[in-house]
């Protein structure tokens, strides 16, 4: 591990957990994350489970990994390749050695490399002796499993156990090597293990031994040190995209008085929200499983109509089954959210992987002429202000809106300043005001054309809506073509008027020059972080924007455009963005890069892309 | 919840609940029996039009709401029980009415009768049973009789149909009355009934579309042949029906038997102590499910309320969940969520 | 009626039949069709029926009426306005009026203008004795009920039922009117009421009392003589639309010896498919009424995987709600035609009316990258030939393809030379023919990259297939990034390549010039009438392309733009192919031309929008 | 029918049901019995593996289809049945399965399972049913005990969960079986029977998922309480079971007695001939719904072959019709059609 070998100081580094599904890397890789922001770090994690719920142990499917990124810097992915791998059994390092950096460091439970083990994982000898190997990597074999025996042998517990506190051991060897005190792991494993002293006492001798062992061996090598980065003051957490997400929610409902109705059917990725939403019956929101993703729009769509902020949660087969009452909801005009967290299709595609594959279906998906607000959310903690937003217009513009996030997102966690309620953007609730005018359904607010939203319980505010065509203002039914056609434009209408609402769009990197790299979505950590190292690297003349807001879109996008000579819109699809735009701003030309390996972009990959390109 | 609920109960008569809306159904059909009757049952019910939400999914029945002076929401085809599922759910204080056809509840939205009923949701589903497709000009339906001819079975249905009450009872149904339409006055009990019965309430109408099946209820409901082709169950009374009420039943093992009791006798149940006594709050459906099942020519129709049994609803037990969580919660505000669990300071 | 009246030969004229929706219109409009096409007269033809199923008698929400085009030059639509308004009741006068040209015919049932219908109809006075009426119109009022009892009366009918032969002597009228003979129409009544000769004499007689009063009479001016148009040899016969899309389903299961499996759910105005191939039992053919769209659609898919063709037709919900297996069908590639008979949306919308509006959703409604095939039909008889290349194009390249059409088409007929069998494109079922190499599931040809179509009965090649992600040739599932990313180009390749096989697009008009007209599906009769007439009038530099291949589109289409000055996408949508245009097109400039009326363009209308874009 | 159908028959065993695939079920899953079972019966049952196919949703169990070496089709989550259909109705000639979860049957896929039960399509329904969505890591499904803390009932299940007999029953089945995933001998048995059933066979298999819900069928099928809390249903066998066969069924007005039949002895029908003799065949379920309804612990759970009664299964109703079509047809070719009715010449 050369480069850290020379250096005790690092800006970043990316550390990687890997063992077997029963080796609790999660909770190793998150204790050492949080560790790392306590110490001051920006950080951003991913988990890298098996596609199966349990594959047999010790074998290459069953492997569980958690990588985490850590700087003095700001951190925007949870890293392309790995400083630092923990490897507990052979199958780990057989699966993860691809994601090691040349020169990085190894460290691998010696213990666990038996012939049974390594015959799972493929192996006839053990790589940890293969020259190769050493001369490639710097190889740290740590006895962990015989340590962990060791420190906890006087404390009566079977076999089976004891080695649940393995990984404890482990992260205690990386914490001394990133010079972390142990303080707050031991503070965290003793408040979880309340009710169970001899599990925390376990873990937590585990812990020492494990620092102690890497203090006290030269193994290692030099320790690293990665100095604070600058961030921001206030009382942070770490969050996942789907928490996030489902706070968001939580949010918009409190600050605008409604009750959430969370209305959804499970599905990979996106069946944490409905998770959360379940716990969260302490908050009073309403979760509902319906009995399938139809179901659960049209029970969302009745919370709306009953005065409730109706939500339905998903991924891409759900978003499918639901286009058809989206529909409804957008002509009836009643407040609703839809969150797709996208995963690999076509048809169930590859559930647990990331793609940005959905897009098109958002923005064109229903029948008919049925435009609604589309917009994406970019990491893990601003899934929490996008769901907020996207509550926020389907209310204020009594309009369907819908999230994208992704399996990357939904899982990917990244430290989030706890926002003060106050200063989040206001919710105003449309309602009828009697001040002279009359009341009617169809009736509008003059500037955003949103209707008002009167619901059951308000006397004298009983009408009827449904999906037939409505008459403009009273909103009783009617045949007539002229009207038909006035009102497919004034919901048109509505709709691009939230373009007025959307905030600006940045650009970042140069303004003006000759590469503008677009992305959208989850794949702005990567595409933010390759421009920063470009920039650092002195390359000139690329700038970088991102979309949040797809539909409608920000009102200055040509100005950023037509400054750069091309455009580069990097996506994980098959150009989807790129279509849409050639669509919208026809009068700019698009050049794609895009990557469907189910996996997200590395940053390499747009550095290289961008510099070839820039050269073209 | 935020919606204020207005205490003062207003006192209704059926006009109150009309609509300025031209009804649009064909004359003659069965559809304007209901209409009016569920006006009638809504006025004696005593729910202020405010608190009362009718939801419909798409065919002729489903035009009802555009018809009744409450909130409503005609929504899509076959989603009437779920949209309406989320309506109660979300506010367990409204009454909430499903207008719904064979085609729409029994076809397309199956899946939602059945889980609504499962769940005993407290809402109540009023099927519209024409036995075909009306509004789309006369399809076989999932309750078209075999051997009758329509658009997509032209030699005639080869489908067995549901016979309602038994799917009902089978997806766990805690009330289920059937009603011919010619009968307004069984019809507003069964529905005021059914209104006040907390959990999913089903009533079958056996309704007349003069289009496209007309008389295909006749046997049942016609003037000559109702009396012995109808037997009116009320909770423990006998089972006694026909002219001069001159038909009986009786167990048989698990079976049911017509007993004739009789020329002109005026059968009851002391003098025929062996004869059924209707029991519609027995919670074991075995028996209710056998009058369900009866099929002309060897048995009448069972009309009137065949089960209503008690039993806890999805959105008591949802809101008192919610209820007891919020009760034992340390997190009043969504803040106190946000700093809860691992939180730092920078 | 000026014109009619100073002309004895005109090129084409536009006759309207309305009445009570009990007045038997629809068949009165046919026959006097097929009297015209017997003629020797091109046409085209429309019904307009109630929304509602029976409307009260004689209201004005219960008229139904018939129109045709018909002429000596080749017809494509059935007309906008009409020459000769025939009306069986005051409030057919009331809702067709307004149809009329000015100077236009109308013949009047007079007897029927009674108090009571005149006040059904919201009439104080009989509008036939307004002078202003009699002004701009040649108003001919026959007493057609009275005509109608005194013919019949001998017969001994009741009164009700000789009534309903008051639209033969309506018939009898216009049919001299034109100078028809009434002797093929008198067979066909013959033939229609073998069995109830009494109905047969009744009819018969007053078809012939008809004619006669019309002969014997000054009321009606001079009669009209259309000369016959240049026809191709053949043998003919009406056809609306959904027979046209039945049949061609049936033709193309004949063609390759498939059996045929129609799986779908009744919807307005798509249902009239599911009838006819429920009574085309007869020909082998399968008919599944399914529980809902999504259960048809799947049923379809199990109907393919199993060899025989399936097929599912639909209209904008059902479509909607049909994504999700779309998708499975892409990945698994297996033959599958969709139809989707549009109407106008969004959701429930105006269920009976025509629309545009489900484009974008063909062509990108699915979640995931899942390109299909999507075409559209252009004329009522033409639904037979793009039915047939649906079904052909599933097949050879074992993929979804959707077609196209609408409610406007769906309802509307025009006479279709009956074709030779023999000269219908083969179908090419692709089989896999063992000659040396190895059969695997996701073996592909290598031109078009179609899979083979092995189904169970085929002993040794049991295969299992799905929605999740595949390896290429094996078809086994695989988690493979890299893999994935070959098989969504290898999927868009395919569709890609359909390209080479699709006719390239006509121009018709001007070759290059000033002003391109677009349109695609059932706008084609309007556009290409609208250009025909701007030609006679002499206006140049117009050329007119219409799209019924939509993805892929065919191959030289920018070899037909480039050689205009200005593009007119022309759609009864809010500008649907203008933005896949754009998209996919983007070197040129188009503009729209839309209308969301729940209407079919009028040729006025185009012309209009033509002429002044071609001065702006 | 385009296909060549094969006549003769193999001689087949498990292992030519076998696939290369390696199986993704976690260690232990009840799911690795079911697929040796049916493989077994597959074997048994004699068709040809290309004369077989079986047709999954999504979920745990729904990955079947990749280890049975037949014609598969992986189809998406909750349309099992109905592709099965299209399957079917296309070509009546093959074996067709249905493998599913209860997630994927009676969730999101209810409406076309009692559909495919109600048109008594001639197929069979394998339900794996381990009251828990195992693929998705433990969300409540519609046949989750109340009570359960599932990740969307984390203070229990307050849902009222379908039973799957009932509602096959109320759905107009002619064919449901029960069986415990420990019993491979029960369950291949079930599953040969259910493949000779001419109509659509439910068989449920109590499955343990032991991630999510493992020992939710303890009770039921645990070695110890095994015997006294599962009653084997035989056709024309009296109903008794339990330890030494301790005890039986009776049936009092429309309720099932238990009763005790005396320690240690050998009880039988002889001997006690006011036991309940079981009835597979008998068309009215009443008393087939009352086995199916019971519930530990004051009635064993009931297993083997609760129901199956003959009746024209759809796919034979649809080809004779069309085999009489046919034959009465002057449409030999669509040629014909084209040129029937009114044409001219030009
Ligand atoms: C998704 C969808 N599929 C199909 C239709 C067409 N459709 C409208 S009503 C109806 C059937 C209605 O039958 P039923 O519920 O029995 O009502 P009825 O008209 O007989 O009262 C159908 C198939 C639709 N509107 N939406
Ligand atoms: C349309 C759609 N919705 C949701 C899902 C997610 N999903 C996959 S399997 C499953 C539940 C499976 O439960 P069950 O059928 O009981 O199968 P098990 O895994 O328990 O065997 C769900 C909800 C999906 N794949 N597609
Ligand atoms: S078609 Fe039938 S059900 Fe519909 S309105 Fe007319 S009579 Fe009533
Ligand atoms: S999660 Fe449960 S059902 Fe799924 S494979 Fe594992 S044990 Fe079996
Ligand atoms: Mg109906
Ligand atoms: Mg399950």
């Amino acid at each position: 591990m050369s480069e850290i070998a020379d250096t005790t100081n690092m800006r970043k580094a990316v550390i990687r957990f890997s063992g077997d599904s029963g080796d609790g890397m999660q909770l190793t890789g998150e204790l050492f994350s949080q560790s790392s922001a306590i110490a001051g770090h920006d950080l951003a994690t991913i988990p890298d489970f098996p596609a199966e719920i349990r594959a047999p142990q010790g074998s290459l499917e069953g492997v569980s990994s958690f990588q985490v990124q850590l700087g003095g810097i700001e951190i925007y992915t949870p890293g392309d390749q790995v400083d630092v791998l923990i490897v507990m059994n052979p199958a780990a390092l057989k699966t993860n050695l691809r994601h090691l950096k040349p020169g990085g460091t190894i460290i691998a439970d010696v213990d666990s490399f038996t012939k049974k083990n390594l015959k799972k994982a493929g192996y006839d000898d053990s790589p940890l002796a293969d020259e190769e190997l050493q001369k490639e990597y710097h190889v740290v074999e740590a006895p962990v499993t015989s340590m962990t025996k060791e420190a906890l042998k006087d404390l009566g517990m079977e076999m089976q156990t004891m080695m649940r506190s393995k990984n404890m051991m482990a992260l205690g060897v990386v914490l001394y090597f990133f010079r972390r005190s142990i303080d707050n792991t031991i503070t965290f494993l003793e408040t979880k293990f309340k009710n169970k002293p001899k599990v925390a006492e376990a873990n937590v001798r585990a812990l020492k031994a494990g620092f102690s062992f890497a203090e006290s061996t030269e193994l290692l090598g030099p320790s690293v040190v990665i100095p604070p980065a600058e961030i921001p003051e206030g009382t942070y957490r770490n969050i996942d995209g789907n928490t996030a997400t489902a706070w968001g929610m939580l949010a918009a409902a409190e600050k605008c008085d409604k009750t959430l109705s969370l209305c959804s059917y499970p599905i990979t990725p996106a069946s944490e929200i409905l998770h959360e939403i379940s716990l969260r019956k302490d908050m009073g929101a309403i979760s509902f499983q319906a009995e399938d993703e139809i179901a659960a729009i049209c029970a969302a769509i009745g919370a709306s109509f009953s005065g409730n902020l109706g939500v339905t949660t998903t991924s891409g087969p759900g978003a499918s089954l639901k286009t058809e009452a989206m529909g409804l909801a957008t002509i009836a005009e009643i407040p609703l959210v839809i969150v797709n967290v996208q995963r690999v299709g076509p048809s169930t595609g590859l559930p647990t992987k990331s793609e940005q594959s959905d897009l098109l279906q958002a923005l064109y998906g229903r029948h008919g002429e049925a435009p609604l607000i589309v917009m994406a959310a970019s990491s893990p903690d601003d899934c929490f202000y996008y769901s907020y937003m996207a509550c926020k217009m389907a209310i204020e513009h009594t309009t369907p809106v819908v999230l994208l996030t992704d399996s990357y997102l939904a899982s990917g966690s990244h430290p989030w300043r706890i926002p003060d309620m106050d200063d989040l953007p206001d919710i105003t609730v449309p309602q009828f005001e009697n001040d002279g005018g009359e009341w009617k359904p169809y009736l509008r607010d003059p500037e955003k054309l949103n209707r008002y939203w009167m619901s059951p319980g308000q006397r004298g505010f009983e009408h009827r809506i449904g999906g037939l065509e409505k008459e403009e203002i009273t909103g009783n039914v009617t045949y007539d073509g002229v009207n038909h056609e006035k009102m497919v434009h004034t919901r048109a209408e509505k709709i691009k008027r939230v373009g007025h609402e959307i905030p600006d769009q940045q650009v970042y990197g140069a303004e003006s020059g000759k590469v503008l790299l677009v992305g959208w979505g989850s794949t702005y950590g990567a595409l933010h972080t390759a421009l920063q190292e470009m920039e650092d690297e002195g390359v000139e003349g690329i700038g970088f924007t991102h979309f949040n807001y797809l539909h409608p879109m920000p009102e200055n996008i040509p100005s950023i455009f037509e400054k750069f000579d091309k455009i580069l819109v990097c996506e994980l699809n098959n150009g989807q963005l790129a279509t849409y735009l050639r669509s919208q701003y026809p009068q700019f030309k698009y050049d794609q890069f895009n990557k469907i390996q189910a996996r997200p972009f590395f940053v390499s990959e747009i550095k290289n892309e961008a510099l070839t390109y820039l050269q073209s | 919840m935020s919606a204020e609920t207005n205490i003062e109960k207003d006192i209704l008569t059926k006009k109150d609940f009309q609509t300025d809306q031209m009804i649009r159904w064909c004359p003659g059909c069965g559809d304007y029996v209901i209409l009016s009757s569920m006006q009638k049952a809504f006025a004696q019910l005593g729910k202020p039009r405010h608190e009362i939400v009718c939801v419909s999914g798409i065919g002729c029945s489903s035009r009802l709401p555009y018809y009744m002076n409450t909130f409503g929401i005609h929504s899509i085809h076959g989603r009437a029980a779920a949209t309406a599922s989320g309506v109660k759910l979300s506010r367990p204080d409204l009454s909430v009415w499903v207008i719904t056809g064979d085609g729409d509840s029994m076809a397309i939205g199956g899946n939602h009768f059945i889980h609504a009923v499962r769940r005993n949701m407290d809402m109540n589903i009023i099927i519209f049973n024409n036995k075909i497709y009306g509004m789309t000009k006369g399809q076989t339906s999932p309750t078209t009789p075999m051997g009758q001819k329509t658009k997509t079975s032209p030699e005639g249905s080869f489908e067995n149909p549901f016979t309602i009450g038994e799917l009902t009872i089978g997806a766990q149904g805690t009330f289920f009355a059937r009603v011919p339409d010619n009968n307004p006055k069984l019809m507003e009990e069964a529905i005021v009934r059914a209104g006040k019965h907390k959990g999913t309430s089903v009533v079958e109408v056996l309704q007349n579309c003069v289009i496209f099946t007309d008389g295909i209820h006749e046997e049942i409901t016609g003037k000559d042949t109702k009396d012995d082709n109808q037997l009116y169950l009320e909770h423990g009374k006998p089972m006694i029906w026909g002219k001069e009420k001159r038909y009986g039943l009786k167990l048989n093992g698990m079976s049911l038997d017509k007993v004739a009791l009789g020329d002109g006798e005026e059968g009851n149940g002391q003098d025929h102590p062996d004869l059924l006594v209707h029991d519609a709050y027995n919670n074991q459906p075995e028996l209710q499910i056998a009058l369900a099942r009866m099929q002309l020519p060897d048995f009448p129709i069972a009309m009137g309320v065949l089960r209503e049994v008690e039993a806890p609803t999805f959105d008591d037990l949802l809101h008192s969940s919610i209820g007891r969580a919020r009760d034992n919660t340390k997190h009043q505000k969504v803040s106190d969520l946000f700093q809860s669990g691992n939180t730092w300071k920078i």
